[in-house]
């Protein structure tokens, strides 16, 4: 008998649930099945994220030297940066905004290739080209999409006569936020699209009729039909969605790094910066920065994981 | 050969709530069709599911051939049960979820095929055992799950409401099939449904459960004629047992029932059980197949007069729902076909005064 | 020729959509077909003419990239980390939803807030930390280390698809293998796996397109050129003064065939999976 | 049952397990001693193989001795070092740049005072990297601040230089002008993807203006932005960018692109630019390099009128290589330090990367392709009075967020009035 069945066994004795629970198990079953992901999960996520809510209490000095400052961060953070609340704000209209597009353009493109769009095999592939692309090449080549003089952005609106439109897209607070935005969504709506494309196929026949685009009323039938009978997706991506942007980071920091004038920082952006750019080695900082944005994603979650609740079971 | 023996078998989930299952005794004997009818959430899935081992036993015990079970683990029982939503595996073609069992338990190969074959040969699945479960309709996706119950060749069967996910027309000949296979084969079996027609046909022996209770056990017929209190009354029959109130009393030595405004002699009736019930309210329970439209010789009748508020012709017969004058009371009685009573119309029901029940109102057990 | 004129009404309904659907169509695959020239030409040559057809199309540049500038290498860097990556985070974060989702135990929910709650973990921060372990247990600078890594940070996410697929798989299935004698393991491996199957295959694919373009730990936690993967290999081009465009192109392109031929192969699969459930 | 999954599950991880393990083991097997160096520029040839040649050199002279440069861009090796130092860890010698003064605070690379051969390095270079009495680093790159031109393209809008070569503030503001009516962007300039360039003018300007000490005073907190003098320089600036001075694209135009801005397409009259400006432009055309025939020139920034120090231009020290503190073999670092600091590799940098250098090198005589070019350069550093630091080097922490912010984008890109820069700037630096 090995040291590891004898470790198993002692905790299969203890366990007090019997054997014939369909829904029980022993505690070595369970330690079995969780351990995998705990281990690693506990050595190279939660114990780095106690480091850093640890961190967010001091100041840490070069050699391991370590300060309690209390909340001191926090205070700062809440009561005198102006740089996080402009942050804030910033990533909670490219939040709501983006996730808004992303979920809702996903459904329609989605529906047109439900309603039998030509091509709807060769079309879910081209559509799903930008999620494959990585951000840097995303954002490289967006910038030159947006770029004054050579950019496509530009050049169509002059081809069209509209030259007066133009606009250093990037380079000016009041449309970079927008520009980048837009680029975001662009790369992330063909991932909501085939969710709710397979969504669409698992609908029950009798409402595929009233799914397609061409009848007369459509808008209607996609508020009224649609979209109640796709709720559990559409909260689902919602809440994966509004993770992702509630974290941009790597978009914004290739094309705009955060300017003009802050109007495309984000939290990310300054917790990176105020980490590796700031000419500095403390950590306890942005580690405030981080913990305090951290909490408040997780009780917006705790929000919509609640309209969750309701499962539907599958059918088999 | 298998006796299944539950004694005293209680569940609790939580201990500040009523407990699921209270003290539930029975015994199935060998290659008996036991059915544990009851409304939903009554328990009998539970108990069900603790006598496979699914479900952890708070108390009392599970045997099976005089051996306790409790502590046994589900796949050593040598029990195969058969579930509501079928629990084929979507993944695997008809022949596999036949194997699937089998392959557990260390079986040669050539016999597996033996036995699937032949058990798909007995239920007709011949030509789908290629076939995954998403490509058969209800009723052969029920077979499957028999199937699978069967090759296991085990002491036990259990069916947990097996159909009520067919149509009606298709539940009424998967029923008789079942019940011929059973027969045929002799496992000892215990089913639960909530559906009475289906305990009526089909169980050598009925265990009605209401509210985690065991209410009744016997024979369908017998606990159909002889319903033990008021809940197995109702529940039992279609349209179900009419309860009125009404009051026992003695008049001049014979044993009368007062309700509807009316004295009503009973007969057939040991008076010496009824001598504590003198002057105290009954509840009286009058079957609609014991009511008549006009009364007929040889019987002694009783008649109540009423008036006829809804007329349902069910073709082989005709439904009236009946508002007494005398209390108010709604009755429903079931009558000939070729009624010519149409609603608003008055006239004296007939009841046959042998076929009166009489039920306490306080323990709404019955009063024999 | 009733038929006709319906059908020619219907077509003139359907203009709209066909029109959004061909500029959609545009809007994705252009600055796909974009890089695609680009990759074909140099780089003073798309400074020339940036939107020019790529003549003539030089073909030698993918040669160049894949030995030159050491894309072989980078390349299968990049295979081996994510493929082991992908398929660690699969089995781990399915045992674990696989727990959550069928047992009930005291401190269930607990572990799945604590494992969810990973989901929002900001990738920058907890770079730091990583450090500082994977120095600890001798695993930076190591493909292993970023393995580790890339498991530990896609655990959450992976545990979050396939916990609310296997949660909707109904517990008569789990009943029936249990009678049928099967153990604990045994269950989830032929029937929890299986019966997921859709689920897994999702989480496998966007787990694989994240990875296969991760950059951040991968500059951090990789030092030797001989180590790095696909994404630091395209950082090699875009110099801070020369952004060697041309290059940039090519290399985008062979890390991104790949992914797209799989994504090809198998959307029609992937669709029907989901189809099942899966994020749905 | 249990146990025997439990055994399998046990096994596996154990298997898992020693794979990292073993994974981990090959790397500290190595016989010989290798000195780790990690240095930017991966994408000029001319630097990369001055610092391999340095290598070779090493290991020739010591046996058993090898090299390992790992080549990265800017930004990623300091995301690679702000992680590896925290963590004790690193490699021997790494590149850095005169404002990472935190690496000196923060303790993490050595003084080298003791360990190098200062003989061969320019002591006017040795004081940018003193600090509180002790040297940090070895100064490799200098740099002045110039403004280069397009001969050809002056001559076309009809300007001729004065002798010495600087414009008045009048002049300039009038080439800014002729240049926009001859639809020619005047000044190529992007601020896409460095923290510094949009700054060029007005940091020039500020200097000769004020003269090294206020201009020192003014970006380290001890002089206000609203003073006179800085607020009429912004004002002359303001009214550069009003005339167009600056692309359209300045916003997002990267530093590599500007130069291309600048000597191709669409091609602009001047490109104010550190002088290792030519250490990239100088490879060949199809890399991406300025046409052989270019006719690149050098001025000096305009005069400020009324100003204190008008001879005044800064010079910096850019690439720089530093000691890691935690590296177990600093002797064999200095000695690398010192192997990239000889007088004859001196002259090999300013013979091939045409640039100046804090080496200490005897070139008389420049021969070659861009001899021409770097005589040139010699004579606009001639009477010139070096200001040591860009504003840059001199601004930290949130100061330096807003002169990336203000300063170096949102001033020259027209975004910001002169009151709002001198409030933004004043809030964040300004402690008197």
């Amino acid at each position: 008998m090995s040291i590891s069945t004898r470790f198993w066994g002692f905790f299969g004795r203890n366990s007090a649930k019997p054997e014939t629970d369909a829904r029980c198990a022993g505690l070595g079953i369970l330690v079995a099945f969780l351990a995998p992901a705990l281990l690693f999960y506990a050595g190279f996520a939660i114990y780095p994220v106690i480091r850093t809510i640890y961190n967010s209490f001091h100041a840490i000095k070069p050699h391991g030297v370590v300060e309690f400052v209390g909340v001191s961060n926090f205070t700062t953070l809440l009561f005198a940066d102006a740089t996080f609340w402009k942050a804030v704000g910033n990533t909670a209209l490219f939040t709501i905004v983006a996730t808004i597009l992303d979920v809702f353009g996903g459904l329609l493109l989605a529906l047109c290739l439900f309603a039998r769009a030509p091509f709807a095999g060769l079309l879910r592939v081209v559509w799903f080209t930008p999620v494959l692309m990585s951000y840097v090449v995303v954002g490289v080549i967006w910038v030159w999409i947006y770029d004054y003089d050579w950019g496509l952005a530009n050049a169509i609106l002059r081809w069209l006569g509209l030259g007066a439109f133009e606009q250093s897209w990037l380079g000016h607070p009041s449309t970079a936020l927008w520009s980048v935005l837009g680029a975001h969504v662009w790369k992330w709506l063909g991932f909501n699209m085939i969710v709710f494309l397979a969504a669409l196929y698992a609908l029950p026949g009798e409402v595929l009729g009233a799914a397609e685009l061409d009848n007369c009323g459509w808008v209607a039938k996609l508020v009224y039909i649609i979209v109640p009978m796709l709720r559990a997706t559409i909260v689902n991506l919602l809440v994966l969605s509004f993770i992702g942007k509630m974290m941009v980071f790597d978009l914004i920091w290739i094309m705009t790094g955060g300017g003009p004038l802050w109007s495309t920082e984000t939290v990310s952006t300054y917790v990176y910066k105020r980490a590796f750019e700031w000419n500095t080695f403390d950590l306890g900082y942005p580690s405030a920065i981080a913990v305090l944005w951290f909490v408040i994603i997780l009780a917006f979650i705790a929000v919509m994981t609640q309209l969750l609740r309701q499962r539907d079971k599958l059918e088999f | 050969m298998a006796v299944i023996t539950v004694d005293q078998l209680s569940k609790r989930y939580d201990s500040t709530v009523a407990p699921a299952v209270k003290e539930v005794s029975f015994t199935v004997a060998d290659r008996e069709f036991m059915v544990l009818l009851g409304p939903s959430g009554c328990g009998k899935s539970t108990v069900l599911r603790m006598i496979a081992g699914l479900e952890p036993i708070t108390a009392g015990t599970v045997s099976i051939d005089g051996k306790v079970m409790n502590q046994v683990p589900a796949k050593a029982r040598d029990i195969a049960m058969v579930f509501q939503s079928y629990a084929l595996y979507p993944h695997m073609k008809v022949y596999d979820n036949l194997a699937f069992g089998l392959r557990r338990r260390g079986i040669a190969v050539g016999e597996i095929d033996r036995r699937v074959r032949a058990a798909a040969a007995k239920l007709g699945l011949t030509e789908f055992l290629q076939r995954k479960p998403h490509a058969l309709s209800g009723g052969q996706r029920q077979r499957v799950a028999l199937g699978r119950a069967i090759v296991r060749d085990p002491k036990v069967f259990l069916f947990d409401e097996p159909l009520s996910n067919l149509d009606a027309a298709l539940r009424v000949t998967t029923r008789n099939e079942l019940i011929k296979q059973q027969r045929e084969i002799g496992t000892t079996s215990i089913y639960v449904t909530h559906d009475q027609v289906e305990a009526m046909t089909m169980g050598d022996r009925i265990c009605i459960m209401n509210l985690g209770e065991m209410v009744q056990i016997g024979r369908p017929l017998e606990v159909y004629r002889n319903p033990a209190d008021t809940f197995v009354a109702r529940f039992l029959g279609n349209p179900p047992m009419n309860l009125l109130q009404g009051r026992f009393a003695i008049d001049d030595g014979r044993a009368v029932a007062r309700f509807a405004g009316r004295g009503v002699e009973l007969t057939k009736r040991a008076t010496a059980s009824l001598t504590g019930y003198i002057g105290r309210k009954v509840i009286v329970g009058i079957r609609p197949e014991d009511l008549y439209e006009t009364p007929h010789a040889g019987a002694s009748m009783a008649r109540l007069p009423a008036r006829v508020a809804v007329v349902e012709p069910l073709g082989a017969e005709t439904l009236l729902v009946l508002a007494l004058e005398g209390s108010g009371e709604e009755l429903i009685a079931r009558i000939g076909r070729d009624t010519a009573l149409r609603s608003g119309d008055r006239f004296e029901v007939a009841l046959d005064t042998s076929a009166i029940h009489l039920f306490d109102p306080d323990t709404t057990k019955a009063i024999v | 020729m009733v038929a006709g004129m319906r059908f020619g009404f219907e077509q003139i309904r359907r203009l709209p959509l066909a029109l959004f659907v061909l500029l959609y169509t545009v809007v994705t695959g252009g600055p796909f077909l974009w890089v695609a020239t680009m990759s074909l030409r140099t780089t003073s040559e798309i400074f020339k003419d940036p939107y020019g057809y790529p003549s003539p199309a030089h073909w030698e540049k993918f040669a160049d990239a894949w030995t030159k500038s050491n894309y072989h290498t980078y390349f299968w860097n990049s295979v081996v980390v994510v493929v082991i990556a992908v398929a660690l985070v699969t089995v781990i974060g399915a045992m674990a939803a696989h727990c959550l989702a069928r047992y009930r135990f005291r401190g269930n929910r607990l572990m799945r807030f604590l494992i969810l709650s990973g989901l929002v973990l900001p990738p920058q921060l907890l770079i730091l930390a990583l450090f500082q372990i994977l120095l600890d247990v001798n695993l930076y600078n190591t493909l292993t280390g970023l393995v580790v890594v890339y498991v530990a940070t896609h655990i959450a996410m992976t545990v979050y698809i396939l916990e609310g697929f296997f949660m909707q798989i109904p517990q008569d299935l789990f009943d029936a293998a249990r009678m049928d004698g099967y153990s604990d393991f045994e269950i989830f491996w032929r029937v929890t796996m299986p019966v997921g199957a859709p689920a897994i295959f999702t989480t496998v694919t966007l787990n694989f397109i994240i990875l296969w373009n991760e950059f951040l730990f991968a500059v951090v936690l990789l030092t030797d050129d001989d180590k790095r993967t696909l994404p630091l290999g395209i950082m090699h081009f875009m110099g801070s003064h020369q952004l060697d465009v041309g290059m940039v192109a090519t290399g985008l392109m062979i890390a991104i065939l790949p992914v797209i031929l799989i994504y090809g192969f198998f959307s029609e699969t992937m669709i029907k999976g989901m189809t099942a459930g899966a994020v749905r | 049952m249990h146990a025997s999954f439990a055994m399998r599950c046990a096994a596996a991880l154990g298997l898992v397990a020693s794979a990292f393990i073993g994974g981990a083991a090959t790397r500290a097997t190595a016989q010989d001693v290798t000195l780790e160096v990690w240095s930017h520029e991966a994408d000029e040839p001319a630097k990369v193989a001055f610092r391999e040649l340095a290598a070779k050199n090493l290991e020739k002279s010591r046996p058993g001795v090898k090299v390992k440069i790992t080549w990265y861009e800017k930004n990623p090796l300091f995301a690679a070092l702000k992680t590896a130092l925290p963590a004790g860890k690193g490699p021997d010698v790494f590149y850095l740049e005169p404002d990472q003064v935190e690496y000196i605070t923060a303790g993490y690379i050595i003084p080298l005072d003791d360990l190098v051969n200062w003989n061969n390095i320019e002591p006017w270079a040795r004081k940018v990297w003193t600090h509180n009495g002790k040297t940090y680093g070895i100064p490799q790159e200098a740099y002045t601040n110039e403004l280069f031109y397009n001969k050809d393209q002056l001559k076309q809008l009809g300007v001729t230089l004065p002798a010495n070569g600087q414009l008045t503030q009048a002049q300039f503001l009038d080439l800014i002008k002729k240049a926009r009516a001859a639809n020619v962007t005047p000044v190529s300039q992007g601020v896409g993807d460095r923290p510094y360039p949009g700054a060029y003018i007005v940091g020039e300007a500020l200097l000769r203006k004020l003269g090294p000490d206020d201009y020192q005073k003014l970006f380290t907190g001890k002089l206000t932005f609203a003073d006179p003098r800085v607020v009429e320089v912004l004002k002359w600036v303001k009214e550069l960018v009003e005339a167009g001075a600056y692309p359209k694209n300045f916003m997002t135009l990267k530093l590599g692109e500007s130069h291309y801005y600048f000597y191709s397409k669409p091609g602009s009259v001047m490109l104010p630019m550190g002088s290792w400006y030519t250490g990239r432009a100088f490879v060949p055309e199809e890399k991406g390099g300025q046409p052989a025939n270019f006719p690149i020139g050098i001025m000096q920034y305009p005069a400020m009128d009324g100003a204190a120090c008008n001879d005044c231009k800064t010079s910096a020290i850019g690439a720089s290589f530093a000691i890691n503190a935690a590296s177990k073999q600093k002797e064999l670092a200095a000695a690398f330090l010192n192997a990239m600091s000889t007088p004859e590799m001196g002259k090999m940098w300013i013979e091939t990367v045409y640039l100046q250098t804090g080496i200490k090198a005897d070139v008389k005589n420049f021969t070659g392709p861009h001899a021409a070019y770097f005589t040139e350069l010699m004579d606009r550093q001639k009477g010139a009075k070096y200001f040591i630091g860009s504003p840059r080097d001199m601004v930290t922490g949130e100061c330096k967020d807003t002169f990336i912010q203000v300063l170096n984008s949102g001033f020259p890109g027209g975004l910001l009035t002169v009151d709002q820069a001198v409030q933004m700037m004043n809030k964040s630096c300004y402690k008197g």
